[in-house]
């Protein structure tokens, strides 16, 4: 059976259409999940797409936190979903507090789109596991708001339990504290990225194909976990 | 507070009307009388004074612009024209294509941010009024000297507001220009083009057709904002604590218009909709009145429905209003229910306003009093005509005969050398990085080509890889020497730099930027570059698809340079074999198409080194061109090519050092026999593209320029152990320059200027 | 060492999209009788010493100029001791 | 029918780059004595009818949950009559 994975399209998603061609590249089926619908409909695992939420007027993904769909995930995150939010779904992710900090402004100020160079420092999370500790890795990088902040204590505790799932090279591109790209939560089955891989899975359109690995690894893992058959 | 109600009018013919601050002159007034058989009512006047405005009505351009429809084949592959919303060109495989590019730069001046970032929503609007899903923006400015703390001002706002807009519209920004000239100092230009896809069948027109229909206004409700004039209509005709003067300058909000741009595809291929209109200038006078004389030729509107912002409004004012956002659709009685749940669906308020009719009149009543009943052609189309006076100004004798044969030209090794380093860090030149990392050019996962290569690529169908291309370009300083030839320049300057990526150019669309229409010498630099363009485009077979006039473009009596951008959008049956800018493989061949003279009149260089506009533009021979187009288009399909790059501003050194920069890696180069290395290196001769071919290509590659004749020079190899350009035959000498050191000074003159 | 405040307020006329979405969460949340909402910025200043009249001044003319756009925005400036 | 005035404020410890950018800019204007700069959001909400102790408990409660964010910022209401 090919797993199901699906992708929420909050009003003023804009890289929903983008993630589910990734999972479909990765071998997956995706299902497009509604902001106003408080329903998973059943599916192994889930992405939170890039974007700007009901705008982000008032702090990114502070309302889409809100939204039906998003308690229902948060229950399923708990109870171990996989659950990957990738720019707009990574400030989501915080504000609902399944992960820790919080990302604000760009130091600079500016919007930033830019190939960005990063390490992978975990591979055991449900998303990184198809990656090498250390593996360099190139996917696009475009956010206006996304310099990870947590106080020193919790950035610590990620630090020592090995949660940065990767970490900014050559350039820290909006002023993360520890240069940090992405962190899993403890469990390792949500994790939340700045960068995007989904826009690094075709050799035409982006800078390569290292993206792929984020979804290539998911559906290993639901394999490895018998959710579902290879 | 008293309404001016259609009985006053015929009951009070006399009443004196502010027209003159609405800006008609007299005979305009009089004409409007001699429509209505009586003096308008001020909510007629507000209309007829926005509709019959320069902007909407293209009163002084009209005569001229008819060209473009008058001189152009029918091309096969137009399937709608000149005068809709945008036109829409066939790319075949049953998809269609639609762009156009409009200029938003008086308000750009006033609020940078907001007047660049509404100037993105006003075309995307276009975009959908046709059924088109948008797929990508572009983004030509032009900006006074960039030394100048105000220009600092201007382009960080115009940026920003660019990004900020586009960016959560989530539309990929995949080209524009960067121009600095203190000639716009007062006057910066933004000019904003959209492409939108579709299948053949969802192409929409706005028209109001079938009797009973009803006039749907939705999106966001209506302000006060953008309707600066009218205040004036406000306070003269009302009392005096009427409405205070209203701001002129309208605030985005792009999450509202990705609303709307899903809920509109939605209705639209729901078939819920029988005729679709945007909401730009001139507001809700403009939608009505071009929907009903496109369509059964009445409506009738209920003008109180309107859903507003803010409830003190004037009906004139609500007529007026340019609050961005907005969207009209006609829509059948039984299928308005279904049209408004999917608005709810999206969060995207609604109102049905209006019916379609068969009285031959636009009727408008606010509660149950009618204020308005006009015939709505008179509004929309039948506005003042003028055949403005133009001649060629004495002044063009002078410039023309001040050449630049004179200038200091460097004439060692070392000083090419110190001239290419200051040439590639000016501020044309430099690397435009610092601009267009603030635009998403990933979003949608179907770009292809964005930025820094010479046009935007868009793949348009996943499953066979069929893309567009897309190029705006303009050398205003060879429009200031010769406005008919300029204009052929930035027509042929953009169709090459479609056909380098690989796309066979098909259709144009222009953005027309002059000073005022009142000064004879303008309306004649307009009356050159639109006879130019319309005889290019008839020459080339690219029809021209729609466009955009701006006119009074100036601070005081002085002008900006004539601007006329052209954006080219071409075809390429599968975007995998699209050819980049950047060479990759050891040892492969570099040529040069087309001929260099010596050419350097407007060109970067004179400008620059020398701030030196004089002479006369280069010589431009557009079937060349076309087969330039040819050789570029036949190579890729062949695959020949394993990178091309075009020649204009800055010369070959120029491309060479973007080829360089993009690539990292080295190559050997030698100033061809019989040309001095300044002239080969900085002219600015048209017709040119530098083609990067593998030595296993090179006789099949040789083959196709003789079959067509063209002219081709070997110049040097790629050469991959080497980080560096290296050239020789420079004045009996050679020079090198380390890439990396190259890049730093490209990359280094905006962030230094505006970061 | 005084505090000042600078309030930038959209004027009412202009369209305020961060207040009308603030607002439709407001209204989702359950509060209800919100008739309208605006979102502005504060700007706080720590001025070493004190802030005279000529001090004063100036903060104004910043505040017209720099910290707001007169043509979209408002501002009011306090002192807090 | 009552104001409300919730700012937002990004706590001490967090880095304030607008409000550093604000106080570069001041310094570059010729403002002296600035010690420090901190951009802050003002949400000015208009309510319908009377603010008792429960709409005021149900504010705070919005004003900690969604708009602003703990784990970065503090915020402040204040009743205007
Ligand atoms: N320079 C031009 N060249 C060709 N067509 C033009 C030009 N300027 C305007 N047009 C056409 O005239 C029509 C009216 O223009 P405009 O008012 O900008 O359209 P809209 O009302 O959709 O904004 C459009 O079809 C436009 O394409
Ligand atoms: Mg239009």
């Amino acid at each position: 059976m090919t797993p199901r994975v699906g992708v929420i399209t909050f009003p003023g998603s804009l890289d929903d259409k983008d993630a589910a061609r990734a999972i479909q590249l990765a071998g997956g089926i995706s299902v497009a999940l509604w902001h106003a619908e408080a329903d998973l409909h059943g599916v192994e695992a889930v992405v939170l797409p890039g974007g700007f939420s009901y705008g982000d007027y008032l702090r990114c993904g502070a309302i889409a936190k809100f939204s039906p769909v998003m308690e229902k995930l948060v229950d399923a995150a708990n109870g171990g979903l996989p659950i990957l939010g990738i720019c707009n779904g990574f400030q989501v992710l915080t504000e609902s507090h399944l992960l820790p900090g919080a990302l604000t402004r760009n130091d600079h100020l500016h919007f930033i789109c830019r190939d960005q160079k990063l390490r992978i420092e975990n591979n055991n999370s449900v998303w990184t596991s198809d990656f090498e500790i250390g593996q360099e890795i190139l996917i696009p990088l475009k956010n206006g708001e996304g310099g990870y902040v947590a106080d020193e204590k919790t950035l610590d505790e990620l630090e020592g339990e090995g949660r940065v799932i990767a970490r900014y090279l050559e350039i820290n591109p909006n002023g993360s504290r520890r240069d940090i790209a992405g962190i899993t939560n403890a469990h390792g089955n949500v994790v939340g990225i700045m960068p995007h891989p989904e826009h690094a899975v075709e050799k035409l359109t982006g800078p390569s194909i290292d993206g792929l690995g984020f979804f290539t690894s998911l559906l290993k893992s639901l394999v490895n976990e018998g959710k579902v058959t290879a | 507070m008293s309404i001016d109600k259609v009985s006053d009018a015929i009951a009070a013919p006399e009443t004196s009307q502010p027209y003159a601050e609405l800006g008609l002159k007299k005979d305009e007034y009089e004409s409007i009388r001699e429509i209505l058989g009586r003096r308008p009512t001020s909510s007629e006047l507000a209309m007829y004074s926005v509709m019959w405005s320069e902007h909407c009505s293209y009163k002084s351009s009209k005569v001229h612009l008819r060209q473009f429809g008058d001189k152009v084949p029918k091309n096969d592959s137009m399937l709608v024209g000149i005068g809709e919303n945008a036109g829409v060109v066939d790319i075949g495989q049953g998809w269609a294509v639609t762009f156009k590019v409009e200029s938003h730069n008086h308000p750009s001046y006033v609020e940078p941010y907001q007047g660049a970032a509404t100037g993105i929503g006003g075309i995307v609007r276009d975009i959908i009024s046709m059924g088109a899903r948008p797929v990508a923006v572009m983004d030509p400015l032009r900006f006074g000297n960039p030394e100048n703390s105000d220009t600092r001002r201007v382009l960080t706002g115009i940026v920003s507001g660019i990004g900020g807009y586009g960016n959560c519209l989530g539309l990929p920004n995949i080209g524009g220009e960067v121009v600095f000239d203190p000639s716009y100092q007062g006057n910066p230009l933004v000019n904003a083009l959209c492409i939108g896809t579709m299948k053949h069948k969802d192409i929409h027109l706005a028209k109001a057709t079938g009797l009973g229909n009803a006039v749907i206004l939705y999106g966001a409700r209506t302000g006060g904002d953008g309707i600066g004039g009218v205040s004036v209509l406000a306070s003269e005709t009302f009392d005096a604590d009427g409405p205070a003067k209203r701001p002129s300058v309208q605030v985005g909000d792009p999450f509202m218009e990705k609303l709307l741009i899903e809920c509109t595809l939605e209705v639209l291929h729901a078939g819920l909709v029988e005729g679709i209109q945007d909401l730009g200038g001139a507001g809700i006078s403009c939608a009505t009145s071009e929907l009903a004389s496109n369509g059964e030729g009445g409506m009738h509107v209920w003008l109180d429905r309107v859903l507003l912002r803010d409830s003190t409004l004037t009906p004139e004012e609500i007529l007026m209003s340019e609050s961005q956002e907005r969207m009209c659709a006609v829509v059948e009685p039984s299928k308005i229910n279904a049209f408004m749940d999917v608005c709810k669906k999206w969060d995207v308020e609604a109102v049905v306003i209006g019916e379609v009719n068969n009285s031959g009149r636009l009727t408008v009543e606010w509660h149950g009093e009618q204020i308005v009943d006009v015939p709505p052609r008179s509004v929309a189309h039948d506005g003042p005509v003028y055949e403005r006076p133009f001649a060629r100004p004495d002044w063009m004798d002078i410039r023309n005969a001040a050449g630049p044969e004179n200038l200091v030209r460097p004439s060692s090794a070392a000083e090419v050398k110190q001239t290419w380093l200051t040439m590639t860090g000016t501020p044309n030149l430099a690397s435009k990085i610092w601009v267009t990392s603030q635009f998403d050019r990933y979003v949608m996962g179907n770009t292809i080509l964005a930025q820094p290569e010479d046009s935007g690529m868009i793949r348009v169908d996943e499953e066979t890889g069929l893309g567009v291309a897309v190029s705006t370009d303009c050398n205003a300083r060879f429009v200031a020497l010769d406005p008919y030839k300029g204009a052929q320049l930035a027509f042929a300057e953009s169709y090459r730099n479609v056909a380098v990526t690989g796309a066979a150019p098909l259709a144009i669309t222009n953005c027309l930027n002059f000073g005022s229409p009142e000064d004879p010498a303008v309306m004649w630099q307009f009356e050159r570059a639109v006879t130019g363009l319309a005889d290019a485009c008839l020459e080339m077979g690219t029809p021209v698809t729609g466009g955009n006039v701006s006119f009074y473009n100036q601070t005081g009596d002085v002008a900006i340079h004539p601007t006329p951008v052209v954006g080219v959008l071409g075809v390429i049956e599968n975007v995998e074999r699209r050819t980049p800018m950047a060479w990759r493989n050891n040892g492969d061949l570099i040529y040069l198409l087309g001929t260099t003279s010596d050419e350097l009149a407007g060109s970067e260089w004179a400008h620059a080194i020398h701030a030196h506009l004089g002479g006369h533009p280069p010589v431009l021979d557009l079937a060349a061109e076309k087969t330039l187009a040819e050789i570029l288009v036949a190579g890729s399909v062949g695959n020949l090519f394993s990178a091309a790059h075009d020649v204009s501003e800055g010369g070959i050194a120029q491309t060479i050092a973007e080829m360089s920069m993009q690539s990292g890696i080295g190559i050997r180069l030698e100033v061809p026999a019989g040309l001095d290395a300044f002239t080969f290196l900085w002219s600015e001769s048209a017709t040119r593209a530098v083609v990067v071919v593998p030595q296993n290509q090179n006789d099949e590659f040789l083959t196709l320029c003789a079959s067509k004749s063209f002219p081709v020079t070997k110049f040097g190899e790629v050469d991959l152990s080497s980080k560096s350009i290296e050239l020789a035959a420079v004045f009996g000498d050679s020079i090198s320059l380390d890439i990396a050191e190259l890049r730093t000074i490209s990359e280094e003159t905006l962030p230094r200027l505006f970061g | 060492m005084a505090i000042v405040v600078v309030d930038v307020a959209l004027k009412h006329e202009i369209l305020d999209p961060q207040g009308r979405a603030v607002m439709g969460a407001l209204v989702r949340l359950g509060l209800t009788g919100v008739a309208d909402v605006r979102q502005g910025k504060q700007f706080v200043l720590n001025i070493d010493g004190d802030v005279d009249e000529a001090k004063l001044a100036q903060i104004h003319e910043i505040a017209s100029t720099l910290l707001s756009n007169s043509v979209i925005e408002d501002f009011t400036v306090q002192v807090r001791p």
